[in-house]
């Protein structure tokens, strides 16, 4: 099967931040991200569980694959939204199937 | 004062303070017992619809009081103060720096619903009546608290905290929607809606707030097992007496306003109740560099708690001695 | 006609649409106001499962009308058929190409349970009865008419787009077995059955319909929100022209079985009304280059509003003229 | 026994019993219909409390009998025994290693809270009364089995099992607490706290039991699918045979304790049924080469929907012809 | 720790499709994977979101690891699968414990 | 933007070992990881689904960014878990932003 390489952008954020994240991706041009639950962790600021809570508490994962030209673009504006907030961004090298759709 | 111990006891012997607590004791205890993020939404959601339901159809019977539109002002007004207090309180009484008794202060201006369907059913089982629109003064002082938080924070540190999004992520969040919503269709449908759904949102309420206790009993229980340490003396003084004040001062505005004796003792809960959903989030949007482990354990840990149980019999007796007086 | 003003009227001001309009303009509002997904799916369960029990137990009671077959019978004939009365109204109104026109044609043929339910309801309090089997005859006309949208779609452009999985999917999804399966739970357990589980299935089933139709609200909203430009004059006329063709052809076919009014009623609501739950999972499978913002939209923005408010007391006026003067 | 037929048929055609089959059907029907894993947590925890709370308050009527302390007593012995009669069982009738014998053993000693609630229910409609603190009793027997299977597991091969992490894990398991938790709630508030939340946890019962019951369908259906292959003719035999001589064994003690009709016959229930919750997560962590599909299918399989249907009548009919003979 | 190299494949895929795909990688003899539910997103075919959605709409990522040596087996029957649909499909690399176990 | 090398560390593990993992990962001073939901898969021990399930039956997957030279002592605690029990590990390499937060 043909690949192309491409970045995978996870990005481990806040759920009140998420909105506001998604919509700096909107805005720097990407074009597509998908959002996945996370149901706990543990971090700096101790651990917590999405268990029984109310309200936008607990944290999200956004997942982005891009050709790697834009990453820097994307960085550039995710990390403006995450800056002063708790969030882990991580960068990895894949290959994807069907890159005319990037 | 005999009967405030009574009615205190009777309180604390209902089944759904005891829900509360057996959640905290299995949270303490580290049982595996757990509700599913879903489900407490879920029961969340039912109360916010019935009760604001409720509140509507209860105006429509006893008629849009004049004073309708002065208790929403002092609602606005106490919300937007009582951080004031609160964060001077917080000064004296903690080591806490400006951020974070700031953030602090504005869980005290914002209410919290549940406090609210507590005193609700207090008043039930005494008796006493209130007015259908104190749903609606719930709903008004939400929000102000939020914006006195983030005066005082930029008023120290300058550089504006409030964008656009937040102004309405506030404004239309889902609790004050969902509420105010549900109200307005309570007016608009009246008794006859009411003889409709009653069946849903009347008699099974206080069950799903059992369950619903439950739950906060384990999310206050897991937040006290984190905290410890972050949770000082002083900050545990601020817990209680801060309450105590803000109702003491509802009491005197509900009064002066001409509220009934019912609707001066939801006013107290009101303002002695802090708030820990919308007041978090917009706080972790706003104020990043705030603890949520001091505010959100001070809320849902210690003035929660002390509300269910001590605090809403001893404002019901305040009330009744201040109008058996006046 | 009065009547029907005044009967559209209270429809409109029922708990049950103002909850509808609630989540519509919370979701348009960009409210942060969800329902998860689990409770959402919670809450369609259990109305599949009262409404599929209720209808068993009233057919226990009516007994096996002769009609009941025949009704049957209409109901696979017209789900099967009204697809290309849908295809062709939708090429003449509008300039969608052959397999998006298919792809909405099919949903119109298929059936909303939600708007059966409200049917129901409104009847209800109309005080009219109807067959009991009418659910059967809802749960069989889900199918078909995806089948007609396929062969629409393979007649133009060639390649079955049918295997057996898809076969065994639409036949055996989930809301037609739980919906079937409690209509036969019901006939086997009868009114002995009612009794034990009436508090649950019938006393609350009211209440909980809000909260399912505030969600569907919120759906509508976000898809109407998104859907914006998508939308053309065209498309909004069909989603109106089309239920009131389809209902006409149901209060025709009705009324040559011998249906009552009530089961005339319901029939017109189910030619009306428009798939959103089976049809689209169906036609992502076998007809991914249609475009699912179209129908979607269509059929759950614009068409099950419609019913809601107008459709529905329209159809019980046509259904009681047309009963009165036969 | 013209009685005990009529008796199981009767219990055959509640909504409650053919839900489960309705789940089962769509199961093996490889039908679409789920239910999410928030929604099934979602009503257990309605059940347990609900349950947990009636025992209670019925102890606060009957009073605390006497013979209280000898039941739990018993609950303890026959919980930590009854695995070894399932491993004698399991090691005549079925080709099983020391390890998967063990590991089924223990979930033949503990139980199944909902086939209790289905005895219950069957009670019930028999007009028959029973002791109310049997629930605690249910309880009680959660755990001890789980330790004998981890003793007949060590005694073979050696090296302990248990860690404090898990005894914890055991003791504080969701359901046990919220099960005792809620016990207590109503023994304190009696039938004070039953009349405020009765519309809730009395009047729905059934039919939140029926949707539950649905549930257990789709997962035993779905893990008889897998299975086939793996249960073989001797262990579907002693799926059978060991809570027959179960109940056997529970009708003497019960019998000798000078329990109630009703009292034996729910002991007989608790003695013959067998875990599917508690047991399994325990045994994942203790003894993970022991096969999940084994235990579960044998207990969610085989076992309980025996109990639900031949089962419960049978030990009715067994326990009143000893209390007529005696 | 002894670690072996692997494939880590990743397909965001409709919900609809997800039965079709596991059956076609049980069909390619794929030994494992595993299924992760996705909350929402945005791509070509604009944003959404699975909150309060009834049936199955929505998608699914369906995470898989595997040898290299059979990574194209796998990509051939998932891409049958996922040709003309929406989806993601990226393929990277990582190194396993327990290999001997794949 | 300024990124460091890491590893991104996935732990595939029956719910019931979860928190022993956890314990594990904190007394081997790891300082951060995320828990997501698993909804179903397959492996040699044949298919599941979360779906309808009750207790702490299913998988999750924990997520774990980490300093390469602490990955040793982060897979010796976790295979000490995970050792007779079900459950797949990898390991891949990643960039992260804001390193010294870990
Ligand atoms: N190294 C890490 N790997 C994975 N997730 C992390 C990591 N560090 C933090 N997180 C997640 O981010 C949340 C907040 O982290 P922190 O700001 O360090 O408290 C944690 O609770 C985790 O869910
Ligand atoms: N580049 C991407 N990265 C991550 N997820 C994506 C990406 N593109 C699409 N998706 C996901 O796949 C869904 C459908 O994509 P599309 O077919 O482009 O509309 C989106 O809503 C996302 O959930
Ligand atoms: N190769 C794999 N890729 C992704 N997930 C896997 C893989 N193998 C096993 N799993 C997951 O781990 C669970 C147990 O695997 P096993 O022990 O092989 O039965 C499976 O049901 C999957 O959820
Ligand atoms: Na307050
Ligand atoms: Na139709
Ligand atoms: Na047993």
């Amino acid at each position: 099967m043909e690949t192309h390489k491409a970045k995978r952008v996870a990005i481990i954020i806040e759920e009140p931040m998420e909105r506001r994240l998604t919509a700096a991706l909107d805005g720097a041009g990407v074009q597509g991200y998908s959002i996945l639950p996370v149901l706990g962790g543990s971090g700096r600021s101790g651990g917590w569980t999405a268990d029984g809570q109310l309200g936008r508490s607990g944290m999200r994962q956004v997942v982005c694959i891009i050709r790697p030209e834009r990453l820097d673009d994307l960085l550039t504006a995710a990390f403006k939204v995450v800056d002063r907030h708790m969030g882990v961004v991580t960068v990895s090298d894949c290959d994807v199937l069907r890159a005319e759709r990037f | 004062m005999e009967n405030v111990l009574s009615l205190a006891l009777n309180n604390l012997l209902s089944p759904i303070i005891l829900s509360f607590a057996l959640g905290l004791f299995a949270a303490l205890a580290r049982s595996e017992l757990t509700i599913p993020e879903a489900v407490a939404k879920g029961l969340s959601i039912y109360l916010l619809f019935a009760i604001g339901f409720k509140g509507g159809v209860a105006v429509t019977k006893n008629g849009l009081d004049s004073t309708l539109i002065m208790t929403l002002m002092a609602g606005l007004v106490l919300s937007a103060l009582l951080p004031l207090l609160a964060f001077a309180l917080l000064r004296t009484l903690t080591k806490l720096d400006t951020v974070n008794a700031a953030a602090v202060a504005g869980h005290y201006g914002s209410i919290s619903i549940v406090t609210f369907v507590a005193g609700t059913s207090v008043l039930e089982s005494s008796g006493i009546t209130s007015e259908g629109y104190m749903v609606a003064v719930a709903a008004v002082m939400e929000a102000p608290a939020i914006l006195s938080a983030l005066w005082l924070i930029s008023r120290g540190s300058g550089g504006a905290r409030m964008d656009a999004g937040l102004w309405r992520e506030i404004l239309l969040n889902g609790s004050i929607v969902l509420l105010v919503g549900s109200f307005f269709i309570g007016m608009a449908t009246g008794q006859k809606g009411l003889d409709e759904i009653g069946p849903f949102i009347v008699a099974p309420f206080k069950g799903v707030l059992c369950l619903f206790l439950l739950d906060m009993g384990l999310v206050a229980g897991r937040g006290l097992r984190q905290a410890k340490g972050t949770i000082t003396f002083g900050l545990l003084a601020f817990g209680i007496v801060m309450p105590l004040a803000s109702s003491v001062i509802g009491l005197a505005m509900g009064a002066a306003i001409g509220l009934s004796l019912g609707g001066i003792v939801l006013l107290m809960v009101l303002c002695a109740s802090a708030s820990y959903i919308a007041v978090p989030a917009a706080m972790r949007v706003a104020v990043p560099e705030a603890d949520p482990a001091i505010y959100l354990t001070l809320s849902l840990g210690v003035t929660f708690p002390f509300n269910l149980t001590v605090g809403i019999p001893l404002y019901l007796a305040l009330a009744t001695m201040f109008s058996g007086a006046a």
